[in-house]
């Protein structure tokens, strides 16, 4: 793991904060009372065993399912307050891959950057050869494997300009290369004052970048 | 608006690619409406006094039966989650949603309607308001529709328990249009039923997407 | 406005001050149960046109205008549980639903029993039955819905968001099922209107419609005590209860 | 008294009637004291494991 060690880390504007967060799942308390406070250029990698709401914490953060208890509060504003412009900055790839089998990588790519504009103005065959896939640029994806659907859902992580993203296990599913890409790409992230707040089961090497661990 | 339209280009984009799928519910309506007469009685009277009926509930029921494409697919590979997570209103999609519903499975219905009517001796000149009130309508159980399925989203017997959900608010939508299309047939005036009808379309176009996006939220909790 | 909801409805509060009110309730229905009945029963004059069965009256048409009345109270705590995210007023569609359920099938009995002897057949597509029968489906609709998660919490918010969805299309269905069986009744059959309403008759009629109201109250409070107590049983104050009773 | 049962003749549906309805009513009491009973002997166990 990267020695946490604190850049004289100058305060950004963004800070992301969780006060008193309480989750259920059916009628059992899943967490209780969690707190945590994440600014620009830090990363958090949340582990805890399999059960223990990882996923469930990620969904309230983003604001997609309500905690019991608690508030997130983004630039000390409530996030159910803000939504719309708390989503902006947001980035979420969940646990599932969100592509459409029944498109071309092609289509799906389109689709990428139709919902979400960037202003990196890169066309579909750089975005393409960036995760690995410009031959297959016109298969099905109901062809592909679970590693290559899963790289063409982190395609938002090379083209996205929000600051805060949030990550659900990113490297599931992943051959060794592509591993060090993603690294790559969230330390450039890290590096350009973005956040980051990520579920692994692996190691994940974010350089010098200003991270810790948040145990579940 | 742009995220309107690019919604609705997507699901247009998706129903095109599963065109199968999209047959399930015509093939339904045409076998559904041949069993009738087989099941009552191929005499002419007795049918052309029922083939208002009998359309309509076909139709209502093809529309309720596949109205689990609306958001099951997207539901289970995960990208409901990232459409729910763009900025901008929520009512949008909804509506993206329903009007790409309407388009791939209602408006196939509209056409198929007419035809399957003459099955039944339906009489002629009334074709024209059978095809008003299935224009005015089948955006009703659309709407009405994807209130049931965003409830029973994240349940497994999802679809059998949303038909049971939503059936009751049919009702309305059956009988003012089978008594619109009675009235035509026997020419009585039939704007009043008209109006009813496009009344009702406007309050739940308004109302019903904010009831949905309440839905999905209790869906994801 | 806001602490007097949160702070009645917490329900640890809510626990403490149903127990009276339920107490009274009880008390009260059965003393307006006994006058009602004995009233209708025994005083009421024999209606001319249909001489006794028109009795069936006293219990028929409470319970028509209860499975209204609960369906109102159940989209009214809907409305309270999804907006202020109150727990007793989650509990209580849960309970709302099953006692309207109830309800709705005695208003339909006991209309079928009063059908018989007035038209000879048991069942008429009448109007107002037929409203009944399709509230009847309405709240089969929520019961299935409240029942099929696994959450409660979950299934309340689910089934408040239907009961919302129904008030408002509550009145369009009553509308269409009015229009609907007026074009296709034939005038001859005998309208199902109440029977000229003699002062000795009206009277009966009201005690027992406001004994039905406090007897939904009383019941609906204790089930949702109790129901408050399974959900909150990993508090503090209920084991302190708890130490109370044994 | 014997003519107030027959009920005019229709003894068997006003009789009826109200015997479903009071039959209902009580079952709805029924099971709530039921369910009372049930979640106090639950919480007493609890309480006696903890």
């Amino acid at each position: 793991m990267s020695a946490i060690h604190q850049q004289s880390v100058i305060q950004d504007n963004c800070q992301l904060v969780a006060k008193t967060l309480t989750c259920e799942r059916g009628s059992r308390i899943l967490f209780e009372n969690l707190e945590f406070s994440l600014s620009s250029g830090q990363a958090m990698i949340i582990q805890g065993s399999n059960g223990a709401g990882k996923t469930s914490l990620l969904r309230i953060i983003t604001g997609l399912s309500q905690p019991v208890g608690g508030i997130i509060s983004w630039n000390q504003q409530n996030i159910e307050k803000i939504a719309e412009e708390f989503q902006k900055q947001l980035l979420y790839i969940g646990h599932l891959a969100a592509v459409k089998t029944e498109l071309t990588v092609r289509e799906n790519l389109q689709l990428l950057k139709r919902f979400w504009p960037s202003d990196t103005e890169g066309s579909i065959a750089d975005l393409a050869d960036s995760i690995g896939l410009h031959q297959r640029l016109s298969v099905s994806c109901s062809r592909l494997s679970a590693g290559q659907l899963r790289r063409v859902s982190l395609a938002r992580l090379f083209i996205s300009t929000q600051k805060l993203w949030i990550l659900d296990e990113p490297l599931m599913a992943l051959d060794v290369d592509f591993i060090g890409v993603v690294e790559k790409c969230l330390q450039n992230h890290l590096k350009s004052r973005g956040m980051a707040i990520l579920t692994t089961h692996r190691g994940i090497d974010l350089g010098e970048q200003a991270s810790f661990i948040f145990d579940l | 608006m742009q995220l309107f339209y690019s919604i609705l280009y997507r699901d247009l984009m998706l129903a095109i690619r599963r065109r199968r799928e999209l047959a399930n519910p015509l093939v339904f309506f045409v076998i559904v409406v041949s069993l009738f007469p087989l099941g009552v009685s191929p005499d002419q009277d007795l049918l052309s006094k029922m083939a208002p009926g009998v359309i309509w509930v076909t139709a209502l029921l093809a529309t309720l039966m596949s109205m689990d494409a609306m958001f099951r697919s997207d539901y289970d590979d995960g990208s409901l989650e990232q459409l729910l997570l763009l900025p901008g209103p929520k009512i949008l999609l909804i509506g993206a949603k329903i009007t790409a519903h309407w388009l791939s499975i209602g408006l196939p219905l509209i056409v198929l309607a007419p035809i399957m009517s003459l099955l039944l001796y339906f009489p002629t000149h009334a074709m024209g308001s059978l095809i008003i009130t299935l224009l005015i309508s089948t955006p009703i159980l659309s709407l009405l529709g994807s209130v049931g399925i965003a409830l029973t989203l994240s349940l497994r017997s999802g679809g059998i328990l949303s038909s049971l959900l939503i059936l009751p608010f049919y009702i309305p939508v059956l009988i003012f249009s089978t008594m619109a299309i009675n009235a035509s047939v026997n020419s009585l005036p039939v704007s009043g039923y008209y109006a009813l009808l496009g009344a009702f379309l406007i309050v739940s176009a308004l109302l019903i997407p904010f009831a949905v996006v309440a839905a999905l939220k209790v869906s994801y909790n | 406005m806001m602490q007097f909801i949160h702070k009645y409805g917490s329900p640890k509060y809510f626990y403490q001050w149903s127990k009276g009110w339920q107490r009274w309730l009880t008390v009260i229905t059965l003393l307006l149960l006994g006058y009602g009945l004995y009233q209708g029963l025994f005083v009421a004059p024999t209606d001319y046109q249909q001489g006794e069965s028109y009795r069936i009256i006293f219990i028929h048409v409470p319970a028509a205008w209860m499975s209204m009345f609960v369906y109102m109270s159940m989209a009214v705590s809907g409305i309270v549980a999804l907006v202020w995210r109150i727990k007793v007023a989650e509990i209580v569609i849960g309970e709302c639903a099953v006692i309207g359920a109830s309800f709705t099938a005695l208003a339909l009995i006991t209309g079928m029993l009063w059908g018989k002897p007035m038209w000879g057949t048991y069942w008429v597509w009448d109007a107002r039955l037929t409203s009944e029968l399709v509230l009847l489906f309405l709240y089969f609709g929520v019961i299935a819905l409240h029942s099929a998660f696994e959450n409660p919490r979950t299934g309340a918010r689910a089934a408040a968001i239907l009961a919302i969805v129904g008030i408002i299309n509550i009145p369009i269905i009553k509308y269409s099922v009015e229009w609907w069986s007026t074009l296709h009744q034939p005038a001859t059959v005998a309208k199902f209107d109440k029977p000229s309403m003699h002062m000795s008759m009206l009277i009966p009629l009201l005690v027992m419609a406001f004994a039905f109201k406090t007897y939904f109250l009383a019941l609906l409070f204790s089930r949702t005590r109790s129901e408050v107590l399974a959900r909150e049983k990993n508090t503090s104050w209920v084991k302190e209860i708890m130490e109370q009773e044994s | 008294m014997k003519e107030f049962f027959a009920m005019g003749g229709y003894a068997f549906f006003v009789w009826t009637s109200y015997g479903i309805v009071a039959f209902v009513m009580i079952a709805n009491v029924f099971v709530a004291k039921m369910k009372c009973k049930r979640i106090f002997k639950e919480l007493r166990e609890l309480s006696e494991e903890a």
